[in-house]
Order: C-alpha cells, then sequence, then structure tokens
C-alpha cells in the first residue's frame, strides 16, 4: 500500500558503497523504456529502475512513456536515440518487434541493455538480464511435486492460472510446469489464462472453481493477479487445495508468513532487475566491470535465479518482494 | 408582437413583424416559403429568442424564454416539422413535458385514458395510446401533436400548417375541433398555403412577406388575388396552367405500364399506364395505398406480384437502381427523411442522382456540376438563390423544390410525385404546376399523388381514383367533379 | 418491455360520426375515415397466431425475447458439455460474474437511449476504487469507503454532465478524454499498486450470502429493477427516451435537455461508484487498472441488448440480458478448459448468431 | 478540407441564361436568378476581414483549421520545452510514427462518413500481419507478403462489409465480433507467437529512406492523399457521405446503399492490409497482438478531426491531423522525461483543450 512506497523503494535498490564500480565516474544519461505500467510488476520495474538511478549522482534518467503498442514503443526508443542518451535500458512490449530499433541503436553507438523479454537477435543489445521463465515453471511445480506426494495425493487435480496469454514468457512458464509435472507423472487439469490484473484473476478464477469441484493444487502466474484469485477463493469458500503464487510480490509473501489461507509458496521473478540493469547500464556507460568479477567488461547476459519462497525463507525475500 | 426582429447566420428571418390576436378568433398567418412565419410562431412559442420587439399577453409586456414559460401562459404550439419522439408511445408523446405524474412516478392508467379522451375528441379513437409514435402515417402524427397541444391548459394554439399532411376529409375533422375551440373563447393562429381553408375557418388574415408584415387584421374573404399580390407582390393570380396547349394531345407512346401490381394490406391488382406528356394523378384517402404504389413503381419496395414496364421493358422488382437507369424518378412523400440531405448544400442536393453526368471514371467534374445543379436551381426561382447553401435552412417549400431540381438535372422519362405541393406556399404552387406540365409537354410521364382533390382535377390530364388499394375509377380529370371523387373515395364507407 | 409499441386497439371502439356533405369550401366536416382503411395490424407479419403473439409480445420486446433464447440456448450447451453447468453454485458463480458489470451497464443504458456513450466507465470504476482503499479512506471505515466510492463516481460522472451538456463537446471525445484523465489520476494516488482492503466489514460486501446467493447479486437485482423503474415508470425515464431520440422535440416539450443530458451522465458516474465497491469488496484491493475495457463491455452489452446506438430507443432489460449472454460464454468456455483463441473466435461467432437469432424485426437500414 | 462547402464558386461562370418567359418552351430556359442572391457571407461573424476569411475558409472548414491550431500550440510547447523537439529527426520520428495509425484512420474516415464504424480494424492488422509472416508465405518473398496482407485485410474487411450491408448486422456489433474473431485467428495462426520476418527487402520497407525521409512517410501521404481525392473528388465520395447523411433519401436518390456500405468495409479492410505490411516492417515481425486498441485510436481521431459519429459529415483532413496531435502529444511527454500517469491525466485535458480551442462552429445538440 502507498504508504509503504519508501521502504519498497529502498528495498529494491542497492546502496552504492558496496562495489568497487561504484565510485563516481563520468557522466552518463541512461534512457529506459518499458511497456505500460497496466499491473504491479512492471509497475514496480519502472519505479525500482528510476530508483536505483537516483543512486548514483554520476547518472541521469529518461525515462519514455510506457505503452502496449509496439510501433509506439518504437518511436518512443527512437525518440531517446535522437536525444543521444548514453546508454539505454529496454523492457520491449515484444521482443521481436523492438529488435531493429535495438540493433539501431547499437549501430548507432548506444549500447542497449535488454530487461525481460528478451530482443530476437543478440546483435541488438549489449547486455541481457532477466529471469528465468522456464525455471520459474519448473520451480513451481517441484514444490507442488513436494508437497502433494508428501500428502501421498497420487491422481492430484492441478490448475493453472497463466499470466497474458499472448506473452512468450508466459509460454515458456507454462512449458516450464508442464514438463517438470511430467516427470512426476502428473498433468495440469485446466489451464486459464488471466491478464495479471486482480480484477482478471479474480473472474478466472471464481470460474475455475465452477469447472473444478475438487483441486489438489494451484499455480498461478503472476501475484499480482494472484490478489484477485484468492479472493475469489474466498469468496467461493474453498479450501482444499494449497497455491503457488509467482513473481513474489509483497502481498503474497505476507499471506506465506501468515500461513492462513491457500497460498503456500511463490517462485520469484525479481522486479528488482530493473535495478540492475540500471547499475549496469552505468558501469557499460562507464567502461566498467563488474566490481566482484574478474572480468574487465560486464557480461552479454545474466539469468536471474527464481527462487522458490516458502514460509520457511520468506523473510529473507520479504525486502525485495513488489508492492 | 410589435417589431419582431430575428437573425439567423445568413439569413434575416423577421424583420419587424406586428401580429395581434384575439380571443375566440381564428387568425391567419399567409406568406410565400420562407416569408417567415415559422420562425415567428417559433418566437411566440418561447423556441426561439427575437433579437428584438416586444410581445404582450392580455395586455401586459411578457418575455417567453422558453418553451414551458409560453405554455405556461397558455400558448401551445403544432409546429411544422412534427416534433414527436418516435420512440415513444402516443400517450407519452402527447403528455411529453407535462407528464401525468405523482413524485416523478407516472400514472400510466391516468395518462392513457386522458389520452384515449383527447384523441377519441379529435376524432381519432382508433389511434391507441399505447401505439409506438414512429409506427404511424404522418397524418396519424399531425393527430398526435394536435392532441399534444390540446394537452395543455390552453388559450391560443398555434398551428403551423397541420393541413399540409392530412386529406381533405381530416381537413374538415380538424376544423370540427378549431370550431368548438374557437366557440370556447381559445384563439387560434393557423398557417396554412390552402386559400380555401382560410376561406372555411379565418377570421381575420395577417400577410408577411420577407420577413414584415405587410397587412394585418384583414377580414377573412379579402379576394385572393388581392392577398397574393399582397405577399408575392406580384399581381399574378394562382392558376393551374393550361391543360392543352393549342388544342388535342398528341396521341404519345405510353412510357409507364403497370400492370395487376399487388401487395396484400396495401394495395390489389393495380393496373394502368402513363403515356409521354401526360399527367396522371392519384386521389384516395390517407392509407389508401397510393405512396405504396408510387414506391412500388419506383422499385423502393418489392411488391408482392405484378409488373412494372417502362418503354415496354419490365423493371427489376424492388431495385430503385435499375428503376432510375430506367429513367424514373420519385419526389417522395417526406422530403426530409426521404429525399434530402439536410447537412448538405442544394447544389450537392440536387445532383446526387446525376453524378455520373459530371464525372469520367468516377472522377467528378466540380465545375460543371455545380453550374447545371445552380442553373436548375435558378429555374425553379428556388430563394434564397444560393446553391451553396444547405439544404436545412431553406424554407419548407423551397426544399421541395430542391427535390424536384434533382429529378430536373437528371431528366427523366417517368417522373412519379407523392404530394409535391405539400407546404409549397400560393405562389410558388403555380410554379410548380406550370414546371410539371412543361415537363409533360417535353415528354415525360408524370405520375403523382396528392391529397387535394382541386389539384388533382386541376393539373392533371386523367386521374385514378383509388380506395382502399384499388383503383375504382379512372377518367379524364376534367370530366370530374370533386364532389364526385369524395364520393368515389368514400363510397364504401356509405355501404357499410 | 417497453410499454410503447403495445398492440393495436380494437377497431370497435371508433365513433360513427355522421357523414356530411362538403360545404362550399369541399373541406368541411366530413367522417373521419381512417378506421375504414386496411387494418393495420393485417399487415404484420403472420396470420392469426401471429397477431395473437404480437398482441402479448408487441415486436419490440420481440427483440428481447429473442435474446433470451440465444441465453436459453447457451444454457443448452452449457450443460451438455459441462456436468457442472447446470448447478446452483455455478449459476450463483454466473450472475455474480455478471454483477459489476451488470450495474455499470445500467448506468451506460441510459446515457445511450438519452443520446450519449460514455467511455469513461472503466476508468470511473478505477479511480472511485483506488480513491476508497486508500490509506487515509480506509481508516473511516466501512461507511467511509462507501462513501468516498459514490461519491467520486458521482462526481467525475457529473463533469461528464457539465462538459457534454453545457460546454458542448460531443460525448464520445469528452468521455475519452476522461478515460485517459480519470485512469491517470487513480494511477497517481495508487502509485500503480494494488491497494488491498484491510476493512473486512468491506470485504464481506463480495462474501456475505443471504439464501446462499451473494450480496452482490442482491445489490445487482435491486439496481436493475430501480433502473428499470425509474426508465419505464417515471418522467425521468419518459425525458430519457425524449432527449435521445428527438432532442429538439424534447426541447420544445419543455425538457430542460441539457440538465437531463448532464443528470444522465451523472447516474451513469453513480452507477460506477457503486460497481467500484462491488468490484473492490470482489478482488479485495483497489487498483488503477481495474474494470480496464469494461467501456467496450458495457456498450456491447448495451447494444447487442437491443438499444439504438443512436438514442431513443432501447430496452434496459435487453442490455442485463446482452451482460448475461457475455458472462455465460466465459464461464462454458472456462468450464471447457478451452483455449484463449478458441474462445476468442467463438465469442465472435456467438454474439454474431445471436444478433441474427434475435433478428425479429424488419430490415434496419444497414449500419 | 471537405470541399461540400467550398466557397461559392465565382459568381462570373453561372450561365446567364437569357431571361424567356417560362412558356411551353421547357424547363430549364428560366432566368439564372444565382447572381441576385443574398451573400451568405454578408450576416456571418465579423465585418469586412470576417468575411474575407469567411470566404477563404468556409465555416465547415474552420474546424480543421482549429486543429491545426492547436497542432501548431503543441508545436510550440514542444519547441519551448525540449530542444530536440524541432529537429529534422524528431519530426520525421513524429510522421512515421503517424504512418500505420495514419493509414488506418484513412479508412475509418470513410467507414465513419457513410454512417458506420469499424471496430476491428486493429484486429485486422494482427490477422493480416500474422498471415503475411507465416513461414509458408515469407518463402514466397516480398510480393508473396504484400498480396497476403493486403488480400487479407480485404478479406475480413468484404466479411464485415457483407455482413453489415446484406446481413443487416448493425456495425457496432459485426465489428466487435470481428474483432473478437479475427484476433483468435491470428493467435491459432501464429500460436500466439512472434514471427520475425526474415525477408530483408520486405523489412527494408520501414528502413529505406528517400531524400532522409522513409518510405512509410510516403506511403501514408500517398493513401492520405490518395483517399482524399477518392472522398471528395469522387462520385464514390459523393455517395459516402449521401449514404452516411441519410440512407433512406440516398436509396430513393438511385444509390446502391448496401454495395456502397460493403465496399466502405472493403476499403477499411484494404487500408488494414496495407497498415499491417508498414507495422510488420516497422517491427520485423508478425504478432497476433499487433494493433491493439488501435479501433480506438482511429476513432477517436477521426472523431476530433470533426467528423460526426453519426455519419454524414466529416474530414479527411481533420482526422489526419487528429492522429498528428495524439502523436505529436506522446513525443512530447517523451521528450520531457514526464511519467505516465500525468501523461495519461494531461493527454485528456489536452483532447479537451483542443475540442474547445477548435469549437468555431455554433453549439450543437447536446451528446
Ligand atoms: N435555423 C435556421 N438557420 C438559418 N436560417 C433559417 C433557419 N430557420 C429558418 N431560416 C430562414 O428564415 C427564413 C424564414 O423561414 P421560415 O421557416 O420561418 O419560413 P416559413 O414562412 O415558415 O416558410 P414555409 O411556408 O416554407 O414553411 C427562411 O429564409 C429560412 O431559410
Ligand atoms: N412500412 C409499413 N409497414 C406496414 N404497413 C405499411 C407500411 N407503410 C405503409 N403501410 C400500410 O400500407 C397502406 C398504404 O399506405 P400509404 O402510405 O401508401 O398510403 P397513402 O395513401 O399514401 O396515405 P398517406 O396519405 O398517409 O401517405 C396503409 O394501410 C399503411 O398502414
Ligand atoms: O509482465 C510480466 C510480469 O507481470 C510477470 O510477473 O513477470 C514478467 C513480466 O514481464
Ligand atoms: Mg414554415
Ligand atoms: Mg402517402
Amino acid at each position: 500500500t502507498s504508504n509503504s512506497n519508501g521502504d519498497a523503494d529502498k528495498a529494491n535498490v542497492k546502496a552504492t558503497t558496496a562495489a568497487s564500480g561504484s565510485t563516481p565516474g563520468k557522466h552518463v544519461t541512461i534512457g529506459f523504456s518499458a511497456p505500460a505500467a497496466d499491473h504491479g510488476w512492471i509497475a514496480a520495474i519502472t519505479k525500482n529502475a528510476k530508483a536505483q538511478a537516483g543512486q548514483f549522482t554520476d547518472v541521469s534518467f529518461q525515462a519514455a512513456e510506457g505503452t502496449n503498442d509496439v510501433n509506439a514503443q518504437i518511436s518512443a526508443v527512437q525518440t531517446l536515440i535522437d536525444k543521444k542518451v548514453d546508454v539505454l535500458v529496454i523492457l520491449p512490449f515484444d521482443g521481436k518487434a523492438l529488435t531493429s530499433i535495438g540493433a539501431q541503436a547499437m549501430d548507432a553507438g548506444i549500447p542497449v541493455v535488454n530487461l525481460d523479454r528478451v530482443f530476437d537477435n543478440s546483435l541488438a543489445y549489449r547486455t541481457w538480464i532477466g529471469g528465468d521463465n522456464y525455471g520459474m515453471g519448473v520451480n513451481a511445480a517441484q514444490f507442488i511435486i513436494k508437497t502433494l506426494k508428501a500428502k501421498g495425493v497420487s491422481k492430484p487435480v492441478i490448475g493453472e492460472i497463466a499470466g497474458i496469454d499472448n506473452l512468450d514468457l508466459t509460454k515458456q512458464r507454462s512449458l516450464g510446469f508442464k514438463e517438470a509435472l511430467a516427470k512426476a507423472g502428473f498433468s495440469v487439469s485446466i489451464r486459464q489464462a488471466a491478464q495479471f490484473t486482480a480484477d482478471s484473476g479474480q473472474q478466472v478464477m471464481s470460474n475455475v472453481l465452477q469447472a473444478r469441484s475438487k483441486l489438489d493444487a494451484v499455480w498461478n502466474h503472476d501475484d499480482d493477479q494472484g490478489i484477485g484469485v484468492e479472493a475469489a477463493i474466498k469468496q467461493a469458500g474453498r479450501s482444499e487445495f494449497f497455491m503457488v503464487g509467482g513473481a513474489g510480490s509483497k502481498h503474497a509473501m505476507q499471506e506465506i508468513k501468515a500461513d492462513s489461507g491457500v497460498l503456500k509458496a511463490t517462485v520469484v521473478y525479481p522486479s528488482s532487475m530493473s535495478a540492475s540493469a540500471v547499475t549496469l547500464a552505468r558501469l557499460i556507460g562507464q567502461s566498467k566491470g563488474m566490481g566482484d568479477l574478474v572480468e574487465q567488461e560486464v557480461p552479454t547476459s545474466i539469468t536471474l535465479f527464481s527462487a522458490t519462497v516458502t514460509k520457511d525463507n520468506v523473510d529473507q525475500y520479504l525486502p525485495t518482494s513488489f508492492t | 408582437m410589435r417589431g419582431i426582429t430575428k437573425e439567423f447566420p445568413g439569413a434575416k428571418a423577421l424583420d419587424g413583424v406586428d401580429l395581434d390576436v384575439e380571443p375566440g378568433e381564428v387568425h391567419c398567418l399567409l406568406g410565400q416559403n420562407g416569408a417567415g412565419k415559422s420562425t415567428l410562431i417559433k418566437v411566440l412559442a418561447g423556441a426561439h429568442q427575437p433579437d428584438s420587439g416586444d410581445l404582450a399577453w392580455d395586455g401586459e409586456p411578457v418575455v417567453l424564454p422558453s418553451p414551458t414559460a409560453a405554455m405556461r401562459h397558455g400558448i401551445s404550439t403544432i409546429y411544422q416539422e412534427l416534433d414527436l419522439v418516435d420512440g415513444l408511445s402516443v400517450a407519452d408523446n402527447i403528455f411529453l413535458g407535462h407528464e401525468r405524474a405523482r413524485f416523478g412516478l407516472t400514472r400510466r392508467g391516468e395518462t392513457a385514458t386522458a389520452a384515449r379522451d383527447l384523441l377519441r375528441s379529435l376524432g381519432h379513437p382508433e389511434i391507441a395510446p399505447g401505439t409506438e409514435v414512429g409506427s404511424l402515417s404522418p397524418a396519424q402524427q399531425q393527430i398526435v401533436s394536435m392532441a399534444r397541444a390540446l394537452s395543455h391548459d390552453t388559450r391560443l394554439i398555434v398551428m403551423d400548417e397541420p393541413s399540409a399532411v392530412l386529406t381533405q376529409d381530416e381537413v374538415g375533422n380538424l376544423f370540427r375541433v378549431i370550431g368548438e375551440l374557437t366557440a370556447a373563447g381559445v384563439a387560434v393562429l393557423y398557417i396554412s398555403h390552402r386559400m380555401a381553408e382560410i376561406r372555411a375557418i379565418g377570421t381575420r388574415v395577417t400577410v408577411l412577406k420577407d420577413g414584415r408584415t405587410v397587412a394585418g387584421g384583414l377580414p377573412a374573404d379579402t379576394p385572393t388575388a388581392q392577398l397574393v399580390a399582397l405577399m408575392t407582390g406580384r399581381e399574378s393570380a394562382y392558376d393551374f396552367p393550361q391543360r392543352v396547349p393549342g388544342g388535342e394531345p398528341p396521341e404519345r407512346d405510353e412510357v409507364l405500364r403497370v400492370e395487376h401490381l399487388t401487395q396484400p394490406g396495401s394495395f390489389e391488382d393495380v393496373s394502368f399506364t402513363v403515356r409521354a406528356g401526360e399527367i396522371v394523378g392519384l386521389v384516395g384517402l390517407v392509407g389508401s395505398g397510393r405512396s405504396e404504389i408510387l414506391h412500388a413503381v419506383y422499385g423502393a419496395t418489392r411488391p408482392a406480384s405484378g409488373t412494372v414496364l417502362v418503354d415496354g421493358k419490365a423493371l427489376p422488382p424492388g431495385r430503385v437502381t435499375a428503376a432510375v437507369r430506367a429513367g424514373v424518378g420519385l419526389a417522395p412523400e417526406e422530403r426530409k427523411s426521404q429525399a434530402l440531405f439536410l447537412q448538405d448544400s442544394v447544389v450537392r442536393n440536387v445532383s446526387i442522382s446525376s453524378l455520373g453526368r459530371f464525372s469520367r471514371f468516377g472522377w467528378l467534374d466540380r465545375r460543371r456540376e455545380t453550374a447545371a445543379a445552380a442553373e436548375r436551381v435558378a429555374a425553379l426561382d428556388l430563394r434564397p438563390a444560393d446553391p451553396q447553401r444547405a439544404v436545412r435552412t431553406l424554407s419548407g417549400g423551397n426544399q421541395q423544390k430542391a427535390v424536384l431540381a434533382r429529378w430536373l438535372l437528371r431528366g427523366c422519362r417517368v417522373l412519379l410525385l407523392d404530394e409535391p405541393t405539400r407546404g409549397v406556399d400560393v405562389g410558388a404552387r403555380s410554379e410548380l404546376y406550370a414546371l410539371v406540365r412543361e415537363l409533360a409537354d417535353s415528354g415525360v410521364a408524370v405520375l403523382f399523388v396528392s391529397s387535394e382533390v382541386p389539384e388533382v382535377l386541376g393539373l392533371a390530364d386523367r386521374a385514378l381514383v383509388l380506395r382502399e388499394g384499388r383503383i375504382v375509377h379512372e377518367a379524364a380529370a376534367a370530366s370530374l367533379k370533386e364532389s364526385h371523387v369524395l364520393d368515389l373515395v368514400m363510397e364504401e364507407s356509405a355501404h357499410e | 418491455m417497453s410499454d410503447q409499441t403495445t398492440p393495436r386497439p380494437a377497431q370497435e371502439d371508433a365513433p360513427g360520426l355522421p357523414a356530411q356533405a362538403g360545404s362550399g369550401a369541399g373541406v368541411a366536416t366530413r367522417p373521419s375515415l381512417v378506421k375504414e382503411g386496411p387494418d393495420p395490424g393485417a399487415a404484420g407479419p403472420g396470420g392469426g397466431l401471429g397477431r395473437q403473439l404480437l398482441r402479448l409480445f408487441p415486436l419490440h420486446q420481440m427483440h428481447s425475447l429473442g435474446l433470451l433464447v440465444v441465453l436459453i440456448l447457451l444454457g443448452v450447451v452449457g450443460t451438455a458439455t459441462s456436468g457442472n453447468f447446470l448447478t446452483s453454485n455455478n449459476i450463483v458463480n454466473i450472475l455474480t460474474s455478471a454483477a459489476v458489470i451488470g450495474v455499470i451497464t445500467v448506468g451506460q443504458t441510459f446515457v445511450i437511449i438519452g443520446g450519449g456513450i460514455d467511455l469513461s466507465v472503466g476508468a470511473i470504476v478505477a479511480v472511485a476504487s483506488v480513491w476508497c482503499t486508500t490509506v487515509a479512506t480506509q481508516s473511516h471505515g466501512l461507511a467511509g469507503m462507501l462513501f468516498t466510492a459514490v461519491v467520486v463516481g458521482a462526481a467525475v460522472g457529473l463533469l461528464n454532465g457539465i462538459l457534454i451538456a453545457y460546454g458542448k463537446i460531443v460525448a464520445f471525445i469528452t468521455t475519452l478524454a476522461m478515460m485517459a484523465s480519470a485512469r491517470g489520476v487513480a494511477e497517481r494516488i495508487s502509485d500503480r499498486q494494488s491497494q488491498v482492503v484491510t476493512v473486512d466489514s468491506f470485504n464481506r460486501i463480495a462474501t456475505d450470502k443471504f439464501l446462499g446467493i451473494p450480496l452482490l447479486v442482491y445489490l445487482m437485482a435491486a439496481i436493475v429493477v430501480l433502473g428499470w423503474l425509474l426508465l419505464n415508470r417515471t418522467t425521468f425515464g419518459r425525458h430519457t427516451f425524449a432527449v435521445g431520440g428527438n432532442p429538439e422535440a424534447a426541447r420544445l416539450a419543455g425538457i430542460a435537455v441539457r440538465r437531463h443530458t448532464m443528470l444522465l451522465y451523472l447516474l451513469s458516474g453513480v452507477c460506477c461508484g457503486v460497481a467500484a465497491v462491488m468490484l473492490t469488496a470482489r478482488t479485495t484491493s483497489g487498483a488503477s487498472n481495474l474494470g480496464n475495457l469494461y467501456e467496450l463491455d458495457s456498450i456491447a452489452a448495451v447494444i447487442i441488448g437491443g438499444t439504438l446506438l443512436a438514442g431513443g430507443r432501447g430496452s434496459l432489460f435487453g442490455s442485463i440480458l446482452g451482460v448475461l449472454v457475455f458472462t455465460t460464454i466465459t464461464n462454458i468456455f472456462v468450464l471447457n478448459n478451452l483455449t484463449t483463441d478458441i474462445q476468442e473466435i467463438a465469442k465472435g461467432l456467438i454474439i454474431l448468431a445471436a444478433v441474427l437469432l434475435q433478428r425479429t424485426r424488419g430490415a434496419r437500414s444497414p449500419a
């Protein structure tokens, strides 16, 4: 909620003193472009990036309007190129669609840090940093398998509330989930897609609960839509199953900690990655390497780990959750 | 009303009008199309605010800032353009704005009963209060408008061409109502282009010309020639053109042939022909199927059976485009909804059916288009004579001329006219009559519908009398008498 | 539902006026002869039975009737394809799902019949929901939250109404602008975060049941009934049809057209405020993305329900049937676990089929 | 722009027919009275200069003129707030960004003037883009891809047209249904994955420049000019206004209203096909989520450009100005590094301000 913003912002940035590359250097202007902040995770992405940039005295931050229209995002990036920013951080609405403008920036001598949704061609970015979507599905599945095995359930009814079905990352998450379940001989009994919003999560889940009068486990891809999913479960008075969330919101982690509802775990897709991306952009702009690595340069790709947060380790992850 | 002026962008509609109306009289307002009659009564109804001038009511000066204010003073108005709401029922329309209600809840029973009583007193019990107004015929809608005016506790009723959409028997009924009203001391301000009506019910007459009062409070029996002179500034009389210019009509070719046209519920087994150069009139009561026949001939509706031939070739049923290509034109009954593009200029309205003539491969030659349309407009003496003016701002009569100009421009073999002089002033009428005759003389076959029997008898060469969708009589118009036609039209009722 | 098209009356009550020869002018009193004309009802579709039916269900209402048939067909399909469809739980679920958009559609129906359109409904829901779930507002408890949501909805609606009626900006543009601005305000207030509701009594709006049916359903039902009465049984309703059907005629009849237009948007805003309460309780959170695309959903329901986009004619009952049709389609898809693309394709086809099925009135002019 | 109100032709070319008594001699030979007519400009607002101005820019065109003023004002704000605004690079960027929606808006303008609405434009773009980027299609190279995109667009548009004109389903519903179905088909074809274009010549459509200006901009300009000519200089355009203004009158004037209506949606579909080519080249990929919400953007541009939602009146020039206004607003926000919520709020306010600023015509009835 809004009064905890301050904490959250601080929680998701890295203090500037820690790494060796943080000593002030050449001034860097970072241009930033992301999809429209139409759900919590993306909103957190933009906010974290901005907050991280604020930590550096040698960085100025130029954010373009978030948009879900690839045509408009291309124009926005073009504008940032025209403004001659030093480094670009781009979370494309659609990686493939933004590839050519990414390449154009690189050709114009502006290094691009590609965030989350990946470009189609490695010539279009200097560095990619993002989460492990397939791994997220795998980790969610493994938690479910472990829990069901412990309960001795042999033929479980498993539900999946996916995120926006048009995104490649949704596909990968579902694939990881499916393949990992298959290894244990389990399969998804019902899969429906919501829109990453509480509104859509509630609507979809209330219907799914009608479709399956008994469930054993549910994986919900996104904790923001999870607010609605949980509400639907409460309103239907259902509690015979347990649920795993996704992305790692503060609300979800608090629920896990309280252990009062169906939500037992969430697989993290760190929204802090945008803060890291800004840090990387600065290092690239100043031609520095990453302090703790031996290498002189920033690596070309960094895949973040998707941790499984349960009641046992929730305190460790709460500070980096998004609101 | 003294010295009323009102200016619209581009037109000074009223330029110093004086008018006084006394209780119990029927005060007639005369004037050519565009003279400002409707504008004047809208000022009186509180619908327009005058730019200057004074209004007095019972000797006291008043301002009427809104229609409600006028109604509160006991002024109710029947507007020229039927101002009804199609989607509402008859009863709801009658009481619109002053509903029978309690705490905002409508009293539906009471409303229906009151509406039924009003309609009954108007001689139209067949109009059910619950009927949707959009499904009524124009004549019936006019009755509803009248009922609406009477639903107010009224001391002055303003009627703007109420008879335009009524047939003669309907008009008689209207006059009975007016008689009852004036007997009760209500004043009536009556607008009509029909001299005979003014003779029949008028007490006094005021004549408007170009937004000014040119004569006020004349006795109703002032000779027609004098009134027309006042209205037009010309000494021309109201006349039908000569039927046969110089002797016997030559035996021209048959252009239109209609065979066994049938549309159950509207008309049955209608057959007739129209020759080149001939004007045929169709007479009948409201709802006798006249418009329906014209529409079927034109292909605007598809008849159940029967054929229409133009120059010996059968038209495909229900296809207007084919009819137009074969040289048929229609000036429909309701100009505004069926013929005009109100927002568009006169030129565009006139040229719309002839664009092919002014284009190559679809590319328009706008100079030629404008010139040709302007020429027809000028020929019809349309006023104001500005072909680029939006048709919406023209008076009713001039709008009708624009529709005729459309078919003049296109050039027709067969011209179908549905109530061509509705709302057209006396002067323009004779022009229209002359025009129709000229057209016929140039070889066009004209078929027209009119609710004014004298018009049919005066203008047509031949008349077809229609009763309940069947042609019951056919004769040379010159040989028919008005009373005879009326008897024919209503024969059935005498038998029942 | 709309009573303006009750069947034509029996002809018997026409008074036989005495026939009387016309006097000199030929225009004097003659009997009214309209009654001798062919029975207008006879030209209607079908013969005896058809007429009887028409008497019971006037043409205008046939439209809603057609939609009811569509809904029943959907029910048959649902029952055939999923054993869970025809359970009381599921029916209640469908109704609950329909509740929020149903309430919004009540307001939208008034606006569209009145000749307007409201593209800002979704954004109003968002801003009302966010405003009523700020920490400050939540500290005032249930009453404070309810009050805030409804007042915010009303205020935004009123602003729409003033701009449209008195500022004379076309409704499409005004409410489009409001859609952008109101959502922006909602984002600003919430900082784009979902604001979880901690006031339990508020969340109970979505969980409490009476006779097994959630409060939300009663709330929707009450608002629909009130709306129906307002539209069909009050002067306000009559004026709405008049203002939408022929604003000039309405003005000449002494109706304060502008004020009425303004009130229509206010009404829509209030409906959105109530819907915001319902949706917020249902999702247990306020967020700036709530009600996304609800404008399209509600307009579609209104139009499919038989209201003319141009105004002047329409039926609230039809709108609600429209909402139920859409909700039921979604329900059936989820019950059958169909993928999104198939859902989309089928949804389009069903919309078309529904319109074709309910085609009882004659051809309207295209577009 | 719309020439229905071009200044009156110089009076000199009114044919001076010989005055002649209207005898039996025919109807054309009557005195031409055009010269005697009152000058319509005379009573217009203002005196001498006002009249002169009115003669140059008739009231009707003032609307577009007002929008031009808005655009210039935006330019002033842009220049004042950012040094980058008035660079040729940035202007080209604005134009390029407007190209895709500009082409769609041309078709939408025709449809709306013709009394309809096309909610399916975005979905048509998606399905055309996806279809022309399947592996099979790409194997046919540039020509095959272009052909496919345009034909798919045309086919979907034609289907809309047939359903609306001959199936007599209201345009709103038909195109809403198509919006759902076409997008579903696009998802199905592409399996919801973006399909990268490997045909280089195709991608060059978006990268090639001539005199420093991308081909895309020329393409849009060409289509706008063609559209303008079609609307204002051909019988097709005239019939479009007529069909939208009063379909019944158009029918009775001998226009094939249904066929024309069908052609309007076909035209819109073709525009979407072309736009799909442009967008696909620009994004070097086809995807089922392309063109999301373009229906709203294009309709908004058309309406803000002064076209009546009810049809019968409008201006293509206004629509394009509308597109440019929206694109420029976004550009200015990005240049000034403003946050999204402020952008949204301001966008709404600017839309309203634009409409108020261009208010030169008298009050229209509300809603
Ligand atoms: N809203 C308007 N805008 C511009 N001009 C108008 C408007 N209404 C009327 N006029 C003009 O005012 C003049 C008077 O019109 P009005 O309708 O009062 O004539 P009328 O005497 O009632 O004619 P008719 O007999 O044809 O009904 C005409 O020149 C007409 O074109
Ligand atoms: N659209 C329609 N639907 C059903 N019946 C109709 C329709 N139009 C006309 N009719 C019926 O057809 C018959 C003939 O109508 P028509 O309009 O041709 O009469 P008319 O003689 O021209 O009368 P009017 O003077 O009212 O124009 C009437 O009984 C009328 O009720
Ligand atoms: O938008 C997405 C977010 O909601 C999800 O949880 O993680 C990946 C993001 O791209
Ligand atoms: Mg008049
Ligand atoms: Mg008729």
